[in-house]
């Protein structure tokens, strides 16, 4: 059974990966490293961030907010101290990066070459200083610019990842693809809210974080769907999947493979119960080769 | 990997309206746990809650571990409704444990259902002495059964039992002698026992809470902030310094 | 104790509003009118519909995805056999319409003078057929000449409903506001997919459908701050609101109002119990006028 | 108003691994329920599942209703879990029955679990005649009990009870004599049912299912293609003539 994919020239062994920020090394021996296609690392920052004041989450019905603030010690540490320790894993690193200012992530990207990582990945759900705080990931425009300076400036591996909260999802995609990215990711969190009623204020120290979980599948299954048929690079898919159903749903949406973050927070041995999963309907479908899924959604006439 | 555990469930006994005893059975954590550790637990196998329960590990006995659960929500609700021969998964056991070896003779204090991982304490050491407070008498959890294993004064606000007051008035008196505290409860009463430490001198280590997901260092979501920056409840707590942590 | 709210100059007696597409003269029966401040038709098109083929609902994490399609008997004979039985429910009531192209809007706003309703509800989310299908809601401009069209077709008082697909939902409700509606609404569903990983197919009739229920409402919250923060005119507040609580929130958060939608299809008796959690929760907090907690949320100073 | 009732467990009997009986105390639902309405009831009182799960009345005692529940999914999973005394929030009773009072000399044709609607209209008629068909013995619920109060033919397509194979290859023969057909079971059978029906030139009455969220014609969500356009399954049935139902 043939369970590799490829994404661009990264080839996966499986379709499995950890998203961005559910992960440490610290707690890698909670996880099923084996398993696991690919690990895409907490985002680092340019400069180190403490990150934002408690509470930073809020269970919400099916769904989780948080607002941990981009939590790190910088990139010039994180290369130092925790890259060796991800590297150690003996599973393909993708390091998410983001920046306060377009220009901050081709520099990052820069300190990133020869370091033995598989690629990068472009978090654009973080505001962008320069411009009164809009996230970077809302214009599309924005997203080709910072795409193409950071393909410019290393010859790694890059997949910006979407926010769902870009102007439109698909030109958003469209413009990573022309700016030269490897893959395309989708989505991160979905801004969102919580009120204590008595209080009259946020129920997170911020008054906004981001909502993951079972909560967003169907909306973020749609997202991708959107995106895979729309672009000719593969897409990876992320949001609310906790089990090997869902993503088998990404997978015939269109995604190449997918990311797994709540998920991995209630069960961090999930990567490995959804690839069994996958394994099982593989074997019921007589399915041989884990691509012959991707995108293999039949389209009634009247949906066209 | 250390993945997580289906505990079956050996028994469960109320000990007030909406506080329960609940006797889990799996050898590795009853093993492997110390006192001021604890355990993260699934609540229903659907998606609500769609989080686990962080839960201080109350006691352990041969292959079961105890946990004392106060009902305030949907999950602990849950929890009180399962049955002796449930398996629930369970995660641990977690964080850090009170540093009591480092030290001769803790004081214990605890307010309410914060007797949880102080119970445990209380059987490692020699001669305990636990100052234990609550509103009233029915919130002194297990007080009977405590008497037997340590010399336990206890406090209640409406003076139902024990001194009227509350767990903190005499604390000062009390820690004469004592070379550390150790103390588990509701906010207002560490912040208490923190400033009450620091001016006699002594150091304090308490048990803190914080809303978690993983529970084991993941996420960076259990912050509290400390002088050193934020820390993690889950992995550098849920015991710490008295000193360090800003409440 | 005052409920009474103001969405300019329609005046309610108290904030709680079915919701589009979850209320029939024929099942008024179910409700309690009594404790309604007013009923939302379902969306009435120029011409009959027959809606989507079935399956029409389907169950996710703390949500459903529906995709009933419009079905509608036109707005002729809902003017002639539907509308009457609405209006003997002694309820202020609000007609959602809905157009194929632009013009279709004011045409049918016309229709709608003189016959004792409330107002208007502009449903915002359905594909323009002159755009290749894309919702009228999508961008600002459309919204603003649509409203102004309605608004100079017909004195009624209007409000266009904001579909969350907008590209920006702010801009969105400026130009509501500015092309003369007397409030906002906010928001439809959400556009979400599920997939038959068996049948590699939709497991609705259609391929998409809308995401509806508690799992967006932290998303909708979020999303009615940002407007009721922009807007000068009131905002009615939408999604997922099941409970008191819920509502409360929205009020915080800025809505003058809220609309419920899946919370009544599970049950009816739910606007009732939610006045009653609203009258509880003012008199514990010692308010005696609900417009002392519209927009009420208090902001850290690090929010800003 | 038809406000939504709060039912009290009666009693829970299983009939076979995954099909029970619930009987529910609720003297207005028992009072004005017929043959082929259903109920629609909440599995939970938090939001998964989200919606109520619509469920055929199979009997009516004094004041209580039963429902025969077959356990798919997690909803009816949950009911599966009720405990006596526990008390279920219930909407009903919703849809249209069969016109029983029209003909008078009906043919029922029930499939497995369809047995449960068809199973309250046979207490209704005076010399009932049922086929009853399902994949084995122990998927013909009830059997013994039904056929103290009809005369019941079963099939099945082991050959592990009656005749083998489906309830519809001999229902020709047996359609003699009858003025009308009254069935409920899976979508196979009841397509060969109306198309049989159609043949002889005698009237159907099917029982359909359609995902549901209301159940009382507000959403139209559970539409079913009919010569005269979408009817709602739950409104304009679950009875409907089967000339008219395209399926
Ligand atoms: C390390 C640690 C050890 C704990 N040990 C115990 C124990 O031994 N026994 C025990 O009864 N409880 C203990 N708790 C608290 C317990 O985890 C919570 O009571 C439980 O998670 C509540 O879940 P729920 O679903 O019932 O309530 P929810 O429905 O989640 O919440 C109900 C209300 O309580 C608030 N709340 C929820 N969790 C917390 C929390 N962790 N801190 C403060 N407020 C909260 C919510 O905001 C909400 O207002 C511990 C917590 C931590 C972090
Ligand atoms: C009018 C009516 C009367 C009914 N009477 C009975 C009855 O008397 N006894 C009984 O056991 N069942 C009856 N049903 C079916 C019953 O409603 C479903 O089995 C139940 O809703 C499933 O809920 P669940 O949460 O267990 O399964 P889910 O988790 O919701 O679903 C499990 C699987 O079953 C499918 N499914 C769910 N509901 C239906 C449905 N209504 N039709 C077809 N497939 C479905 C889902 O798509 C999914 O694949 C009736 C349905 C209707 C519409
Ligand atoms: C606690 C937490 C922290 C996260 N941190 C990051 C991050 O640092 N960078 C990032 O790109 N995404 C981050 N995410 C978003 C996830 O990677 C993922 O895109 C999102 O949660 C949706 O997927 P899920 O529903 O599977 O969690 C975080 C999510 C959670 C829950
Ligand atoms: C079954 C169903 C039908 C709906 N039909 C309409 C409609 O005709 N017009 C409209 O504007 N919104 C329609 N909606 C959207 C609701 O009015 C509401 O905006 C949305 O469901 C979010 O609110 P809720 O989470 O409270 O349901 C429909 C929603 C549902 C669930
Ligand atoms: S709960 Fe995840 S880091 Fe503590
Ligand atoms: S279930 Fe809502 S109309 Fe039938």
């Amino acid at each position: 059974m043939k369970l590799s994919i490829q994404l661009g020239n990264l080839v996966l062994e499986n379709p499995i990966i950890i998203a961005s920020g559910v992960f440490s090394p610290d707690s890698a021996s909670y996880f099923p490293i084996e398993a696991i296609g690919a690990i895409i690392t907490k985002t680092v920052t340019p400069r180190p961030r403490e990150g934002n004041p408690p509470p930073r989450l809020l269970e919400t019905a099916a769904g989780l907010i948080n607002s941990i603030g981009l939590q790190n010690v910088g990139i010039e540490r994180f290369i130092e101290e925790e890259l060796p320790r991800y590297m150690e894993l003996g599973v393909p690193i993708i390091v998410s990066i983001s920046g306060e200012t377009e220009a901050d992530f081709p520099l990052m990207a820069e300190r990133l070459r020869g370091k033995g990582i598989a690629g990068i990945e472009l978090n654009l759900s973080c505001p962008n200083v320069q411009r009164g705080g809009m996230h970077f990931g809302r214009d599309a425009e924005t997203v080709f610019r910072i795409v193409r300076e950071v393909k410019d400036a290393s010859s790694l591996w890059v997949m910006p990842k979407l926010t769902p909260q870009a102007r439109d999802i698909v030109e958003t995609a469209l413009a990573g693809e022309e700016g030269g990215a490897d893959a395309i990711s989708l989505v991160n969190t979905f801004l969102a809210m919580a009120i204590d009623i008595r209080a009259r204020s946020s129920r997170l120290g911020t008054l906004m974080g981001g909502l993951s979980g079972p909560a967003i599948k169907p909306i973020a299954l749609r997202m991708v769907y959107e995106v895979a048929r729309a672009v000719r690079i593969p897409v990876v898919g992320c949001g609310g999947i906790m089990n090997a159903e869902d993503a088998l749903e990404f997978l015939i949406a269109g995604a190449s493979a997918v990311e797994i973050g709540t998920a991995c927070l209630i069960n961090p041995s999930i990567p490995a119960e959804i690839l069994d999963g996958i394994r099982k309907f593989m074997e019921e479908e007589g399915i041989d080769d884990i691509r012959e899924l991707i995108g293999s959604l039949k389209i009634k006439p009247l949906d066209i | 990997m250390k993945g997580s555990f289906k505990a079956k469930v050996i028994s469960k006994r109320f000990l007030s309206d909406d506080v329960f005893l609940l006797k889990l059975r799996e050898p590795i954590i009853a093993e492997e746990s110390l006192p001021g550790q604890f355990v993260n637990l699934r609540c229903s196998s659907i998606y609500e809650p769609l989080l686990r329960r962080p839960l201080s590990i109350y006691d352990v006995e041969e292959d079961n571990f105890l946990l004392l659960i106060r009902i305030i929500g949907k999950g602990t609700k849950l929890l009180s409704l399962v049955r002796e021969g449930d398996e629930l998964d369970v995660l641990g056991p977690l964080g850090n444990p009170f540093p009591y070896r480092m030290y001769k003779n803790p004081l214990l204090v605890a307010g309410g259902i914060g007797i949880a991982p102080l119970h445990f304490l209380l059987k490692k050491l020699s001669f305990p002495i636990l100052l234990f407070g609550a509103r009233s008498k029915s919130e002194l959890y297990g007080l009977e059964d405590l008497t037997k294993i340590a010399r336990v004064i206890p406090f209640t606000e409406d003076g139902s039992e024990g001194e009227r007051g509350l767990v903190t008035t005499r604390l000062k008196e009390f820690l004469k002698g004592h070379d550390v505290i150790f103390a588990c409860g509701p906010m207002g009463m560490l912040r208490e026992v923190v400033t009450i430490a620091k001016d006699v001198g002594v150091p304090s280590y308490i048990s803190l809470e914080e809303r978690m997901a993983c529970g084991f260092g993941a996420c960076l979501g259990c912050a509290v902030k400390t002088k050193k920056g934020y820390k993690m409840v889950c992995k550098d707590g849920p015991v710490m310094p008295g000193e360090e942590v800003i409440i």
